[in-house]
């Protein structure tokens, strides 16, 4: 029960991207087709759900040779050296999905949802199963936001914005608004 | 193959030094970094003993009595389903009261909030004195941290025995939200909805942690005592 | 003579959007007048000068900001100006309700490029964002005055929805009746239905609702409350009475059919309606705030383009592949 | 002070500011900033590790082989942000666990990682030293003025001295939609300006 | 009962009774006629004429330029004036245009006639194109053409259009009342020709008289059926759908679903021709308009000018009037001239003078209402923003080559948008850019 109020409020209630604004930049900056920030989002997922599992192994590791500190530069690397990897084995073996998913992963690295949620897990002591709901939720709500952003980026496409909101003030007022709607689900996950 | 390994040497000695220049700055500020965290719990007892701004109990004791407790390893030694007291537990004499500082922690969002407490205990009855959270997540930036100020963890204290047998509640769990929240506190409702709107884990967290060292002082400490 | 040529159809009909404006004050003035009647005239008064500021910071964004001499006013100010009265407290202080306007207008709407092009409700933007402001006025609460001459009430209360959460179905101190004409705690133009049902109609026969909106919302709180009433009648209070109270009315008949910010085919409006409506009971029964209508409608606000995009009309004559 | 070093080192402040015109680094941006003090501490601490990451970086950057840049930057950097991280922990405390879990995070802010590819792999020490200084101060006056504004509205103080306390809060402003308004409404004004100041010029 | 109809549609104002109750009269003959080269869809036809040429009444003056093309006649008796280009508003492009000053009474030049039994198909649809017959409700398309699909195509229903949804006309109502023997006449032709085993006629239920009468006469050769008052109603694929529950499938004809419609006046024509041997050289047509004096229903010569038209027969526009717009045809889709000398075409069923109304385009407020009252089920709001936008491809994906150009969202919009206009420009430029079906 708990790792779905875990997947939940990842998801929801704690939307990374609307109120804790990890994921920011790919959110801001990609997501201005629905087909594309489709694609980003999975790819978000799979490698969140992917590397904070690695992640958490690698924590225990550390934890039990007292190597916190390490933590940081150990978590980066496995992030990045993981993502590389993905990238090489789908182009070797699925170059179909390579072509729709390739292009995101060189982002990814720098997403900072996936360090922040590695991070997040080992500090809120997470089991392994917890660290993976969590890391799917934060995924799933990643995929949501980015998606529901898009459709309404490409909306405004059609219209005429005033000058000096184009771009990125706008980007950031829907985001201000959307995160206000998101509120609806403060307190409903009592964890 | 040479191409590769050649890579993966230079790779490898960037990482090494990296982490053994880390490995230095850590041994040097390790020092620092344990005076800092007791000095956070230093300035959180010396708070929760503070009653009308004086100190309830001597100065030096108090830091004899941490500096005592810091060679030890922290242990839980009570625990409900929400919340885990932890040790050490400090007990001091003033007048003819005992008081009792707990440090406890609950679960909030994204990691554990620590509370320190102090109860003061006196003819079986025993009610919260004063609370200070030393440790918070950041549960929603902006509202997370609002439990870090004065205002909103004065909501918390006092709460007299009766309060605490009713068991403490934020005012969003208890459904009291109309309450003047010095009348709240009184029967163990923490009127937060309008100092913390939106936030309810980390509060929640905290009434956790305050009742978790209510029931052990009353099952553990008190009816032994007596 | 001149010879005038133009585009076809050469035939228009005599509808502009002011009269669309227009009409949807028209179906608010019975509400207004019970606001008038149930909690002073201090309420009637905020929902007068909602319309006014409304109109005249229109102006002012359309004239000086964005510079379009052009511009006529259409009313559509007015309308966000009112429904936002209406959505606060009755007691809230102008200056307060001045405030969320500004934001509704300036920022919900007109940062957007003004009518037509916002995406979420304005009115419901600048409710929303009063409520997390300042969230103290917004939930306080006023006993009903009933009568014409006060100016306001002072006695504060709860609303049925936050006793049904605070202290469970048996302790609610209103009946069905009062909540169907309006002599309850609440936002100054959500407590009659009676008068809503009113105006509503009116808007039904002038053809100015998007009807599938508030059929599938109010449906689906129905049909889920149900299920829920079943589970625990105590703790999650009668079907009916989720319908009669809160904004629901307010929200499912001019909140959620405001035409800019829902979806334009009766599909797309029945998955708005039933999403609002699952989101309404959710936040109603789970979610810290006791009531939930205008943040749910917001949300779905923002799936509007996602929902238009995967329910577009069938093109006569297409076959499904 | 010669022309150049003055354009890298000015050219973070407006001209490519990272917030307002390069929109980078924003979760940061965005979440520390509920006060002026918090964003200016997480400001400086991102200008201390861009700084540091620049130089070495710029010292390097003939010896790193480009197949692996990326991993050895990446690496350097997060040397530099753990050691500003224990840094923190041990002299600034209270600043140190607001900020949280952003500190690390300054890993991954993009603008570091920016800077070490755009301009630091090609630069030399100086201007590279200059590049992260002056960009760094930008990030850092972007995030003590939004902080600014926010504290001022959410919570009517200013650097934590109170200005007209709680008579006038708009709550909103501390809390995630308020950070997404404030920022958006700034860049927008920004924008603003320069379009104005572009007509100015082409007026002329 | 339920009466047939559509899904969608307007109810614009009728406006009928200006000239409903006015029977047909035969309009004095014109001392000039223009008479374009084009006037079907398809290849314009080639002038057979020289300037000086004396030509009669019904003599061929302009061959088929392809195979979907027609022939044109001279209108009256007379000598060929002119023969040059002129800018012609319906197909918006200048076209090769032969004028005639009439010289007396007219000399017939006829094509065989007689009873239609004793004629084969072949000679029937030869006749038919030698007359120069097309679609007369509109959309001018080439009726020989029409009444030869090719062999794999079964068709079993022909439809005959009595609707007239479009505001203001009534020509085709007045032909239902007054001339329902000659049309019945065409539909046995027709009907001879095609194969079909059912004949329906559509009739919208406000031309109650019209349906009582057809339902008499007609009795056992026409399944007459009464229509919902919807406009459009007598559009191809709307009507079709209404009667036969069949829906033409996109991009494709009426012959896909087995239906071929022809309008009644087509068949008055086709009996003219076949019968009588009159080339298509006549027609009846609505002068009407609040901008005009006297509203009526006449039989006018093909080529005559508006402006001769509008003084003779409707008796000149109202005093006091600063603009006026005529329309080629009625309100919804007619086509507004630009030079008052205009002449009619073969597919002109009225004269609409109107008194244009200012109105000012505002923004859509996404009221739906344009999606609602489409009949071919697309979101006219989109194709405007899209269309505004140049983004031609994507509005071809959600149906841009779909639109009908009735009207009807434009009719109805409360903000006043022009979608009809930008439709018809990216439909336009889409087919210059990808080319495309017509």
């Amino acid at each position: 029960m708990k790792i779905f109020l875990i997947l939940l409020s990842a998801m929801l209630a704690n939307n990374y991207v609307f109120n804790r604004f990890l994921g920011i930049c790919p959110f801001l900056g990609v997501s201005k087709k629905t087909d594309t920030a489709v694609g980003m989002g999975f790819a978000v997922t799979f490698v969140l759900v992917m590397s904070s599992m690695i992640s958490w192994l690698i924590d225990q590791l550390l934890v039990s040779m007292g190597l916190e500190f390490l933590r940081t530069i150990a978590f980066i690397l496995v992030i990045a050296s993981f993502v590389q990897f993905v990238e090489l084995f789908l182009k070797k073996n699925n170059p179909n999905l390579y072509e729709s998913l390739g292009i995101f992963l060189p982002l990814i690295t720098t997403n900072c949802i996936i360090l922040g949620v590695a991070i997040i897990n080992s500090m809120s002591n997470y089991n392994l199963l917890e660290a993976i709901f969590n890391a799917l939720g934060a995924g799933l709500g990643f995929l949501l936001a980015l998606i529901i952003f898009s459709a309404i980026r490409e909306k405004l496409e059609l219209y005429e914005l005033p000058k000096p909101f184009e771009g990125l003030p706008i980007a950031l007022i829907i985001a201000s608004l959307l995160s206000l709607a998101f509120m609806g689900f403060q307190g409903m996950i009592k964890l | 193959m040479k191409e590769i390994i050649k890579t993966g040497l230079i790779l490898m000695i960037f990482t090494l030094v990296a982490g053994l220049a880390l490995g230095l700055i850590y041994k040097i500020t390790e020092k620092p970094i344990q005076d800092a965290e007791l000095q956070n719990v230093l300035n959180a007892v010396e708070f929760v003993l503070t009653d009308n701004g004086n100190l309830m109990v001597d100065k030096d004791l108090i830091s004899k009595k941490i500096n005592e407790s810091v060679s030890e390893t922290e242990k839980e030694i009570f625990k409900t389903d929400k919340a885990a007291v932890l040790t050490p537990v400090l007990k001091f004499d003033f007048n003819d009261k005992t008081i009792y500082v707990l440090k406890a922690y609950g679960i909030g969002y994204g990691g554990k909030v620590i509370t320190i407490a102090s109860f003061i205990v006196q003819n079986g009855r025993i009610d919260l004195h004063a609370i200070k959270v030393i440790e918070y997540s950041q549960e929603t930036p902006g509202l997370g941290a609002k439990i870090a100020e004065e205002n909103s963890q004065e909501r918390f204290y006092p709460i007299p025995y009766e309060g605490l047998e009713n068991g403490v509640k934020v005012d969003k769990d208890a459904g009291k939200s109309n309450l003047d929240p010095e009348e709240a506190k009184k029967i163990g409702v923490v009127k937060i909805s309008d100092v913390m709107t939106g936030a309810t884990i980390t509060p929640r967290a905290v009434a956790n942690s305050i009742q978790a060292m209510f029931e052990y002082l009353k099952t553990e400490v008190v009816s032994n005592v007596e | 003579m001149k010879l005038i040529t133009g585009n076809a159809p050469h035939l228009r009909n005599n509808d502009t959007t002011a009269k669309v404006m227009i009409d949807v004050i028209i179906a608010l003035i019975p509400a207004l007048i019970g606001a008038w009647y149930f909690f002073g005239f201090y309420a009637f008064f905020l929902a007068i000068l909602g319309a006014i500021f409304g109109e005249l910071f229109e102006l002012f964004i359309m004239k000086y900001l964005r510079k379009d001499k052009s511009f006529v006013p259409n009313g559509s100010a007015a309308v966000t100006g009112i429904l936002l009265a209406m959505n606060v407290s009755p007691a809230t202080p102008w200056w307060i309700m001045i405030i969320g306007l500004i934001f509704a207008l300036g920022v919900a709407k007109h940062a957007f490029g003004g009518l037509g092009m916002n995406i979420f409700n304005p009115a419901l933007a600048g409710r929303a964002f009063l409520l997390v402001s300042f969230p103290v006025t917004m939930t306080t609460w006023y006993r009903p005055a009933l009568s014409f001459s006060k100016w306001i009430d002072v006695q504060t209360t709860a609303t049925p929805l936050a006793i049904l959460k605070e202290k469970g179905f048996s302790q609610i101190d209103v009946s069905y009746a009062d909540l169907f004409f309006g002599n309850r705690a609440g936002s100054i133009g959500e407590t009659s239905v009676l008068l809503l049902l009113i105006g509503f109609i009116y808007l039904v026969i002038r053809g100015r609702i998007k009807l599938m909106i508030p059929i599938s919302y109010i449906g689906t709180v129905f049909l889920l409350s149900s299920i829920f009433y079943f589970i625990n009648p105590e703790r999650f209070g009668t079907p009916l009475f989720h319908i009669l109270s809160g904004g629901l009315m307010l929200g499912a008949l001019f909140m959620a059919t405001d035409m800019v910010t829902s979806p334009m085919t009766p599909k797309g409006q029945a998955i708005f309606g039933i999403g609002a409506g699952i989101m309404t009971l959710l936040i109603r029964y789970f979610a810290g705030y006791p009531e939930g209508v205008s943040l749910s409608i917001l949300l779905m606000n923002g799936f509007v383009p996602l929902i238009d995009r995967y329910t577009q009309p069938r093109i006569f004559g297409e076959v499904k592949s | 002070m010669s022309n150049r070093s003055w354009k890298e080192f000015s050219k973070g402040f407006i001209v490519e500011n990272p917030t307002f015109v390069q929109a980078l680094g924003m979760c940061p941006t965005l979440a520390t900033t509920t006060s002026a003090k918090n964003g200016f501490g997480m400001g400086l601490a991102a200008t201390a590790v861009l700084v540091m990451s620049n130089i070495v970086i710029s010292l390097l950057r003939k010896t790193v082989p480009e197949k692996i840049r990326i991993p050895i930057f990446i690496t350097i950097i997060a040397s530099f942000v753990t050691i500003v991280d224990l840094l923190m922990h041990a002299y600034v405390y209270d600043l140190w666990k607001t900020l949280g879990l952003f500190i690390p995070l300054i890993v991954v802010n993009c603008i570091i990682m920016g800077r070490a590819e755009a301009f630091a792999s090609k630069n030399n020490v100086w201007y590279s030293f200059l590049d992260g200084l002056g960009m760094g101060l930008g990030f850092t006056a972007s995030l003590t003025l939004l902080g600014a504004v926010r504290e001022l509205l959410g919570s009517g103080t200013l650097f934590d001295i109170t200005i007209w306390g709680k008579a006038f809060n708009v709550f909103i402003m501390i809390l995630p939609p308020g950070a997404y308004l404030t920022l958006g409404l700034l860049a927008a004004f920004f924008a603003f300006i320069g379009m104005k100041r572009k007509e100015r010029g082409n007026n002329k | 009962m339920r009466l047939a109809t559509f899904k969608g549609g307007v109810h614009p104002p009728e406006r009928k009774e200006l000239s409903k109750d006015i029977p047909i009269q035969k309009a004095p003959l014109p001392e000039k006629v223009i008479v374009f080269m084009q006037q079907h869809a398809g290849a314009p036809a080639k002038p057979v004429v020289e300037v000086g040429q004396r030509v009669k009444t019904g003599q061929i003056i302009g061959e088929p330029g392809g195979f979907i093309s027609a022939y044109v006649h001279s209108p009256v008796t007379g000598t060929v004036v002119e023969v040059k280009k002129i800018s012609n508003v319906i197909f918006s492009a200048a076209v090769e245009a032969v004028t005639i000053q009439r010289e007396g009474e007219d000399e017939w030049e006829l094509l065989p006639h007689g009873d239609f039994e004793k004629f084969s198909n072949e000679e029937l649809i030869e006749n038919i194109k030698k007359a120069g017959i097309v679609g007369l409700g509109g959309a001018m398309f080439p009726t020989h053409v029409k009444l030869t699909p090719p062999k794999d195509k079964k068709i079993d229903t022909l439809i005959i259009n009595g609707a007239e949804c479009e505001p203001y006309l009534t020509i085709d109502h007045r032909m239902m009342l007054e001339k329902y023997e000659e049309i019945l006449l065409g539909i046995k032709i027709v009907k001879k020709i095609s194969g079909v085993k059912n004949v329906y006629i559509g009739i919208e239920e406000n031309k109650k008289d019209a349906i009582d009468l057809l339902k008499e006469k007609w009795k056992g050769q026409v399944i007459v059926v009464p229509l919902k008052t919807k406009y459009p109603q007598g559009a191809e694929k709307q009507l079709i759908y209404a009667i036969t529950r069949r829906e033409v499938p996109r991009g494709g004809l009426p012959m896909d679903v087995g239906v071929v419609v022809q309008n009644v006046s087509t068949m008055f024509a086709i009996k003219e021709a076949i019968i009588d041997g009159k080339p298509l050289i006549e027609r009846g047509l609505t002068v009407t308009g609040e901008a005009i004096n006297k509203p009526g229903n006449w039989w006018v010569r093909i080529g005559t000018p508006i402006s001769w038209i509008i003084d003779n027969l409707g008796q000149g526009f109202k005093d006091g009037i600063e603009n006026v717009k005529v329309l080629m045809g009625g309100p919804m889709m007619g086509i507004p001239i630009n030079k008052i000398d205009t002449p009619i075409v073969k597919g002109n069923n009225g004269i609409t003078s109107l008194i244009p109304e200012e109105q000012k385009g505002t923004f859509c407020i996404r009221c739906s209402y344009c999606v609602n009252v489409c009949p071919m089920g697309l979101q006219p709001y989109l194709l405007d923003l899209l269309g505004k936008k140049k983004r031609y491809d994507e509005a071809a994906q959600i149906g841009l080559l779909d639109c009908i150009e009735c009207g009807s969202c434009t009719y109805i919009c409360p903000a006043k948008v022009e979608h009809v206009k930008t439709i018809k420009l990216a439909k336009k430029v889409y087919r210059a850019l990808r080319g495309g079906r017509k």
